[in-house]
């Protein structure tokens, strides 16, 4: 039975069977299955993970029906759904569970499932076939919220066997779905599955889904997305147009998913160029309008977000770091001044040794930052010059960013960047120290704090919820005095959402959307 | 009866409306044609009246721009875009045509006057085959069927005299020679049998013995009881086919007669000159051309120089050919021999004219003489010196004492160039004892016949004539010693090729440089050529003083190429 | 065979007023360099100024072609953007003539071998797609306008350099150059004095329609984001940026569009115009 | 007097002089077969070489970007965008050789060439020539869609306007030629994509490879196209339309359509299809922009993703891919201008 969770939609009427959802989509990854978020919302549609997160952030039932944990919080055993099958007709058990971390944690597949896990992961053991017992080298309290998510998706050990081309096309799990066929570059085609019996306990109903299948096209171009909505052509479309919001709002039902994890923030270089001197950072933090730069770019539609660290619909959220850096110009000319970049040359650029503060802003173009995010930017650097900086922005193609080019320390003097997480305990990923023997390259400010590090850690591994959210305070504090990470605003998923179709919804862990539930009005 | 050309001379009036039998098949009256264009209008026929029997000829000749094509083209109604006709009267077999409307002239067209088209070699589509071309005419005019049209096609064209109609009909123009693409333009004309056929420059640009068959072809056409409109330039042409003569001179008839008449007591001045510029029937040392070319006296010490090195060793021939052999490479990858084994000499200040139908490598020898080409086996002798089995290196310091000036005048200078910088190209790599070139400049001109105001304009803006003579005066700029001419007047006009017949004859005999004269024009070459040479396929057939070679040709292609030439001797006439 | 045509064109008298499809490009095009040139006489404002409050205006007499994301104006944006747009295009088609000529001259004028040489790296570059050219070289050297200009220029080069040998090639069979031979020049000479500028010169109209194709391909590569980096004016990023906001605010597509438009028509009418004047002159 | 002795011996039947014909009897003869048939050869060989060249190119170019192939492979399957330690780069450096000499990786890639196997996408797992074979079809619909398209408009603006007595007419024809080649096709498909589709809703927004889908997407590669092809088409159109042999026809009764339809246009396409060979390579250049703007799939979409993730097997495939079809059109092209002009046989 559906346990607490609210559906998204209000219902009206009793669900109907059949039709096919069209959903219109942004991106195509390479593969269904996969570590990159626009993976994790095509596997949800075919795996089902051991834990759901709900509304209200609580860890519900999913695969596993129950759980705990020992003492010294090494020691997790699961207990799992009877009477389950993969797709493919292999049973679903304990050893299977077993299989996947196995393949997670040795298999170079999923190198965010590493991520999460490798720090921690020890090993994997099928106590019997509906109980799963998992160890860890150390505890981690945010180990149920981060198996919540679709890169967790349990997939049939016979299938992971065919290898990866196979379960690059066609991954298999238990889930409402299977893949039905993918034309490359059009659509990908999701069938019922008819023998469906594992919904998670936050589901609206049991049992297969309502729909006889999803048609999930790829149409990066807004203009066209947001038309195909218009037209009747598509039922569902992800990521709303900020300038279509408002016609949105009136004509169809609009979803809005605000990530936890890390906002979308500017991570500055602590340890080359202008930003190495606190000062700097915190001049440039005060020369922004950062809050009538977002609301400007997204006419209001994606909220400001002024804690850089931790966005605010994360559990651990610090909200007072959020408005430290106010919008001061004075202020900001009154530290640059004290940083010693206190004259300007004839175009109006502050000037230090004969050297102008000069900033360079890395971004990736398209692949991380959206046009909208792209005019923040952009306005951004019209606020600064102002004060004096001149900022250059560099348009990152995903080749260059993702081989590396713009990694290291010399190659940027900010970038911004996000990591959706359900728990603050992304700092561990993003803050922990970036040293020769346990790099992490995560770090994008390059900023090393042995005691910050020991305070996240010690946050990862509380229990007691409001202990953690004093330490993870703690550091965001620390990290904000420091102006290591400036943010801007949160990353968000939007659906807008035919009103003829009803209870769609998006799961809280990553905002993927979620079409078990779904039904067409007749 | 004769017909009623009117000159404009002696413009008679045109009598009444006599439609009856015997009555005129074409009569044009006052023919006026005019051009607009940019809102000016220009006047280019100013009305000419002539007439034309069935089964008779009337040739229409004159220099070009005359107004000829005009004139005949207005015949069919296609004068051209923007032209305004006027005419008293414009009767074809007693039907007026000026009255006529777009689909009337259609249904005249093809039907009852037959157009064989001046540039007779692009005047067929070369993407039809000439079987669709010569049928067109009777598909237009719905005659027949399908298969009547064809078997008609195949008559027509074996009418004409081409050889395997059959064979002929499913081959495209390119496919066929100069020759047998007229008589397919011609059988386009004949093909619905009209009564009246106009002819414009059916031979320009055909071998002399081409040309020859193209007109016997006409005469038959003539005999079969059409009439024929023949349109032309070389009186001699016409001379074979014409019973009445009209000449034309700047948009007016000037004279016009029996042909007989005009041709051999010509009245007019103009015509007088015309008949005087056809070279076959002047030798060597007359002049052709009535406009006196006034040769400047020629300053420096070029000629007396020249005249004591001649004396010193006027045995060495200037220019001396061995055994020269050339063969090329074809598309096909097969090599051919295009010149095989020519040899000949030429001494100083003569002319030694080459002749040969297209293709016979003439050329290519020339080429060869200019060391512009190595020679595959023999050799060129400079002076009685090696000149072509030099280097380059070696030969730059000679090369100024071999002049050429080419077939096509324009196409030799670089359009960028005005005459002047040309010329002064030229006198450039004289040496150093010209003091003022642009003096020596203007004296070249002068030397051709030209005046100073030429030296700033472009060879593109000088009339045909100008330009030849431009190239002739380039040529001479380094005081050489030999001049090769290939085909140097065979673009021009009649009368302008006489002027510059004449003027290199006047600088021969003033300069005493020796000319390896090039031409397929008998008549040209026998005026021109102390001794001559006969090319065919490469290899020379006859060799020897030009007045025993074509007094009493030895070799029966001589003897053939000598036949075809025309004279001016009308059919019936002396 | 003659190809002597004694057709009604070849005599067209040479027409001394200038006609309207002559003056309105030359103007249009005048305009365009003005603006390239001196932006500033045309637009006063910064084409980087920001005003929040005022995005998304459309056209008024206010701001002519309206503003955009950040309330900047579009109009202002346009005429300094000319600039960029123009100098890659004629960057783009130097780059393609410099490679075009060497690789042209050096088949047209080397040896046998050369020329097949040269001639089959012609048509392998033929068979390379520009626009992958385009994204390999960015990948090399990240999205600039230095990166534009070669992308482009490598990619228009084959063609310029077949037509450069198929110049050369007849250029050195006219008689004025044998006839410059005959008179004992050195071949260097008549090469550099003959055969280059003749064989040069109808490029002259061909260059100008590669320029305003150049202007088009560069902004669409810059459409694809690989062009300048923001918040730089040039045409193709202002299409790029403008596309998002099309059904919002249509100006910030349709005008920076019509100004590639305007620009590459007036300058194709120019060359072509060029090319007619200089096929009629020339035979 | 110098001149050698007269040489009288015959060389050639003279009558031969007097029935000058140049033609072959049979255009098709022996000689010429073996003639055509080394050209193919020389062809193939040189379309072979042509495709090695362009692989190699791709390749060089490719593994000599900076930045490190292993780790974009990496982040691409996380979607970050971080350095690697050397221990989770070495399971993929092993997997695809990377950190074999270059000589070597070219030896083995060339090789694989040479057996047919163009190599395994590094992103897809899948052999190159099915990822390139799946985006096939939609690709070449929409450029051969472009071409047929491209062509009836040039043709119907030329046919119609050139050459007219009305001045305006021409003016028309060749203004709107003028204007179409120099529409650019990105922007070009926004409009037409905004008017047509997302507010006329006359055609679909995101149809896929539907007919109904591919109207706008090959109307937009079209128009340009036709713009080039209308002006090379009308500059010749003009030309032949003063030649004699047109003024030949007339002066045979034929009429102004039948003059142009049976005699001018068959000589005025011939610069048109020399063009079309270049058109159908470059038109891929145009399918990845258009291929983007339209959301459709296609060969366009798999080259920018596979460039943008490195991917070397299938970037070298599409591009060898392309250079064949360069070839390939390039031989058809000469077909077709032999059908409409045989004098190119000869
Ligand atoms: N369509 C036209 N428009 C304007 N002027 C023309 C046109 N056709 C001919 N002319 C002019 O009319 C004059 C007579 O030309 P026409 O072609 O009749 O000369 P022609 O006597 O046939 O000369 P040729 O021997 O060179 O053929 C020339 O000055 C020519 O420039
Ligand atoms: N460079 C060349 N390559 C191949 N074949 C050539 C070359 N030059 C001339 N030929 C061929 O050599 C033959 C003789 O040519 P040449 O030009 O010497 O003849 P010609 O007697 O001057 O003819 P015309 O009267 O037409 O000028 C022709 O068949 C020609 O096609
Ligand atoms: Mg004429
Ligand atoms: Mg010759």
């Amino acid at each position: 039975a559906p346990a607490g969770a609210e559906p998204a939609a209000p219902t009206t009427g009793e669900p109907v069977e059949g039709g096919t959802i069209v959903h219109a989509h942004v991106q195509e990854p390479p593969c269904l299955w996969g570590g990159w978020i626009q993976q994790a919302y095509l596997s949800r549609q075919v795996l089902d993970s051991l834990v759901s997160q709900d509304e209200d952030g609580e860890i519900v039932p999913w695969l596993a029906t129950d759980w705990s944990v020992s003492e010294d919080q090494l020691v997790w055993t699961f207990t799992l759904a009877e009477g389950v099958e993969f797709t493919d007709g292999t049973p679903f058990d304990a050893q299977a569970v077993v299989d996947n971390f196995e393949f997670w944690i040795t298999e170079q597949g999923n190198s965010t499932v590493l991520a999460y896990l490798g720090t921690y992961y020890e090993s994997s053991r099928a106590v019997d076939p509906t109980t799963f017992e998992l160890t860890l080298s150390r505890p981690y309290s945010s180990l149920l919220p981060a198996l919540a998510q679709a890169y967790f998706g349990i997939q049939s050990p016979t299938a992971l066997a065919r290898g990866p081309e196979a379960n690059c096309e066609e991954p298999i799990g238990t889930g409402p779905f299977t893949v039905e066929g993918w034309e490359r570059g059009s659509v990908i085609r999701f069938a019922r599955n008819p023998d469906y019996a594992s919904a998670p306990a936050n589901a609206l109903h049991q049992g297969p889904a309502y729909v006889d299948g999803i048609e999930w096209r790829i149409v990066p171009d807004p203009v066209a997305r947001f038309g195909a909505l218009t037209t009747g052509e598509a039922h569902v479309v992800y990521d709303v147009p900020a300038t279509q919001w408002t016609a949105a709002e009136q004509q169809y039902e609009v979803q809005q998913y605000i990530t936890p994890g890390r906002p979308v923030a500017l991570g500055l270089n602590t340890v080359a160029g202008p930003f190495t001197d606190v000062r700097v950072r915190k001049a440039f933090a005060a020369a922004t309008d950062r809050e009538a730069a977002v609301r400007s770019a997204f006419l209001g539609v994606v909220p400001f977000e002024g804690n850089g660290t931790v966005s605010a619909s994360t559990p651990g959220y610090n909200a007072e770091v959020a408005d430290d850096h106010p919008y001061d110009p004075d202020t900001a000319a009154a530290l640059l001044d004290e940083a010693g970049w206190d004259s300007t040359d004839d175009e109006g650029y502050r000037v230090k040794d004969g050297e102008r503060l000069e900033v360079r802003i890395v971004y990736g173009a398209g692949s991380i930052i959206t046009p909208e995010g792209a005019t923040v930017l952009q306005n951004l650097q019209e606020q600064v010059a102002e004060v004096g900086f001149q900022v250059t922005l560099v348009p990152a193609t995903r080749d260059e960013l993702f081989s590396g080019k713009f990694s290291g320390p010399e190659s940027y003097d900010a970038k911004p960047g996000y990591w959706t997480s359900p728990t603050a305990g992304i700092l561990h990923i993003t803050f922990r120290q970036h040293l020769e023997e346990s790099p992490n390259f995560s770090n994008s400010s390059f900023y090393n704090d042995p005691e910050l590090e020991d305070l996240i850690v010690r946050a990862n591994s509380s229990l007691d919820r409001a202990e953690q959210d004093r330490l993870y305070g703690e550091a965001q504090q620390i990290l904000s005095d420091e102006a290591v990470s400036i943010g801007l605003y949160t990353q968000t998923t939007s659906l807008a959402v035919d009103p003829r179709l009803n209870d769609v919804w998006l799961e809280q862990s990553q905002g993927e959307p979620v079409y078990h539930d779904a039904w067409f009005e007749r | 009866m004769t017909a009623t050309p009117s000159t404009a001379l002696a413009a008679r009036p045109a009598p009444g409306a006599d439609a009856g039998p015997g009555a005129p098949l074409l009569r044009v009256e006052n023919l006026r044609v005019g051009f607009t264009r940019g809102g000016r209008t220009t006047d280019v026929v100013h009305g000419i009246s002539f007439a034309l029997e069935a089964g008779r000829c009337l040739a229409v000749v004159g220099e070009s721009g005359s107004g000829k094509s005009v004139t005949a083209r207005t015949l069919v109604g296609l004068t051209g875009a923007g032209a305004s006709v006027t005419a008293d009267r414009l009767e074809l077999a007693g039907r007026d045509l000026t009255a006529l409307r777009p689909r009337q002239w259609r249904a005249v067209r093809g039907a009852e006057v037959g157009f064989v088209l001046q540039d007779a070699l692009v005047s067929l589509d070369q993407l039809r085959t000439v079987g669709n071309e010569v049928g067109e005419p009777l598909r237009l005019h719905r005659w027949g069927d399908r298969h009547r049209r064809a078997r008609r096609v195949l008559k027509v064209l074996a009418e004409v005299g081409v050889p395997e109609p059959g064979l002929r009909a499913r081959q495209r123009p390119y496919e066929l020679s100069g020759g047998l693409r007229q008589r397919a333009l011609i059988a386009t004309a004949l093909a619905l049998d009209p009564a009246l056929v106009v002819a414009d420059e059916p031979t320009t640009a055909l071998d002399v013995t081409v040309q020859a068959q193209v007109l016997d072809l006409l005469a038959q056409t003539k005999e079969r009881g059409k009439a024929v409109l023949l349109i032309s330039h070389d009186l001699a042409v016409v001379a074979r086919l014409a019973d009445e003569v009209c000449v034309m001179r700047d948009g007016v008839i000037v004279e016009a007669g029996p042909a007989e008449q005009v041709l051999h007591r010509p009245r007019h001045p103009y015509t007088r000159t015309l008949v005087d510029a056809v070279p076959s029937e002047h030798t060597r040392g007359t002049r052709l051309s009535s406009v006196p070319v006034t040769l400047a006296s020629h300053h420096g010490v070029t000629a007396r120089e020249r005249a004591g090195s001649a004396a010193a060793d006027a045995t060495v021939p200037v220019l001396e050919a061995r055994g020269l052999t050339k063969r090329f490479r074809g598309p096909d990858k097969v090599d051919r021999t295009v010149v095989d084994g020519v040899s000949f000499s030429l001494g100083r200040g003569r002319t030694l004219g080459i002749v040969g139908e297209s293709g016979s490598g003439k050329t290519t020898t020339a080429r060869m003489a200019l060391a512009m080409l190595t020679p595959d086996a023999g050799e060129v002798l400079l002076d009685g010196g090696p000149w072509s089995s030099l280097t380059s290196q070696g030969r730059r310091p000679l090369r100024r004492r071999v002049g050429v000036v080419y077939q096509d005048p324009l196409s030799s200078f670089d359009p960028r160039w005005s005459v002047g910088r040309v010329l002064a190209d030229a006198i450039g790599r004289a040496p150093a004892r010209v003091p003022d070139p642009r003096a020596r400049a203007v004296e070249l001109l002068e030397l051709v016949g030209l005046g100073p105001e030429h030296l700033d304009r472009r060879p593109l803006r000088l009339s045909g004539g100008q330009r030849q003579r431009v190239a002739i005066a380039r040529a001479l700029a380094p005081e050489p010693d030999v001049v090769v001419l290939d085909e140097p007047v065979s673009a021009l006009d009649v009368s302008v090729q006489a002027q510059v017949l004449d003027l290199l004859g006047d600088l021969q005999q003033a300069l005493g440089v020796a000319y390896l004269f090039i031409s397929h024009d008998l008549g040209v070459i026998r005026h021109m050529s102390h001794d001559v040479l006969v090319m065919h396929g490469g290899r020379v057939v006859e060799h020897g003083p030009a007045d025993d070679v074509l007094a009493d040709p030895q070799h029966e292609y001589t003897r053939g190429l000598l036949a075809a030439v025309p004279r001016l001797t009308t059919p019936g006439g002396p | 065979m003659t190809t002597q045509t004694h057709a009604p064109a070849a005599r067209r008298a040479p027409r001394l007023v200038p006609s309207l499809g002559v003056v309105v490009p030359a103007t249009l095009v005048g305009a365009f360099v003005l603006a390239a040139v001196a932006p500033s006489v045309l637009a006063p404002g910064d084409p980087t100024a920001i005003d929040l409050e005022a995005a998304f205006l459309p056209p008024s007499t206010e701001h002519l072609l309206g503003t955009d994301q950040s309330g900047r104006d579009l109009w202002t944006r346009v005429v300094h953007g000319t600039r960029h747009s123009l100098l890659i295009g004629l960057g783009a088609t130097g780059v393609a003539l410099a490679i075009a000529a060497v690789l042209g001259f050096a088949a047209g004028l080397g040896g046998r071998l050369v020329d097949r040489v040269v001639g089959s790296l012609i048509e392998v570059s033929f068979a390379f797609p520009t626009m992958l050219l385009a994204l390999l070289l960015v990948a090399v050297r990240g999205p600039s306008p230095s990166t534009l200009v070669l992308a482009v220029g490598i990619g228009s080069a084959p063609g310029y350099a077949r037509m450069i040998r198929g110049q050369v090639l007849a250029v050195r069979q006219e008689a004025y150059v044998e006839a410059a031979l005959a008179l004992g020049h050195r071949r260097r000479d008549v090469v550099v004095r003959h055969v280059l500028p003749n064989a040069m010169r109808p490029l002259v109209a061909v260059v100008t329609l590669g320029i305003s194709q150049s202007v088009v391909w560069a902004s669409g590569l810059a459409f694809l984001g690989m062009g300048v980096a923001p918040p730089s004016p040039e045409w193709g990023a202002l299409l790029e940026a403008g596309r998002t906001y099309v059904t919002f605010a249509w100006w910030l597509e349709v005008m920076p569009g019509l100004a590639i438009v305007l620009l590459a028509v007036s300058v194709t009418a120019l060359g072509r115009a060029a090319q007619r004047r200089l096929e009629g002159t020339d035979r | 007097m110098s001149a050698t002795a007269p040489t009288t011996t015959p060389v050639a039947p003279p009558t031969e002089a007097l029935a000058v014909d140049a033609s072959p009897a049979n255009p098709w003869g022996r000689a010429r077969l073996l003639v055509a048939l080394r050209r193919v050869v020389g062809r193939v060989v040189a379309a072979v070489l042509v495709l090695l060249g362009a692989a190699t190119v791709v390749f060089l170019a490719q593994t000599l970007l900076p930045g490190d192939r292993a780790t974009l492979l990496l982040n691409l399957r996380s979607g970050e965008a971080v350095e690697r330690t050397a221990a989770e780069l070495a399971p993929i450096n092993e997997q695809y050789g990377f950190d074999d000499p270059l000589a070597v990786q070219y030896a083995t890639y060339v090789g694989g060439l040479l057996r047919g196997d163009l190599g395994v996408s590094y992103q897809r797992h899948a052999p190159v020539a099915e990822v390139i074979g799946g985006q096939l079809w939609p690709t070449a619909q929409l450029a051969l869609g472009a071409l047929a398209a491209a062509w009836v408009l040039a043709l119907v603006s030329v046919v119609v306007t050139a050459g007219r007595r009305s001045r305006a007419v021409t003016a028309a024809g060749s203004g709107a030629e003028a204007l179409a080649a120099s529409v650019p096709h990105y922007w070009l498909g926004v409009i037409l994509l905004v008017v047509l589709a997302v507010n006329l809703q006359w055609f679909p927004v995101m149809g896929g490879t539907s007919p109904a889908a591919t109207v706008l997407p090959v109307l937009t590669l079209a128009v340009p196209l036709a713009g080039f092809l209308g002006q090379a088409t009308r500059d010749e159109f003009d030309r032949v339309l003063e030649q004699p042999f047109v003024t030949s026809a007339r002066a045979r009764g034929m009429g102004d359509t039948g003059v142009r339809l049976r005699h001018v246009l068959r000589h005025a396409v011939l610069p048109a299809i020399t063009l079309s060979g270049w058109a159908l390579g470059a038109l891929l250049s145009g399918a990845v922009i258009v291929e983007s703007v339209f959301s459709r799939p296609g060969l366009g979409q798999v080259l920018v993703a596979a460039v943008d993730a490195r991917d070397v097997p299938v970037v070298a495939g599409v591009v060898m891919f392309v250079a064949a079809v360069y070839v390939v059109a390039n031989v058809l092209v000469d077909l077709a201008y032999t059908l409409v002009d045989p004098r190119r046989r000869s």
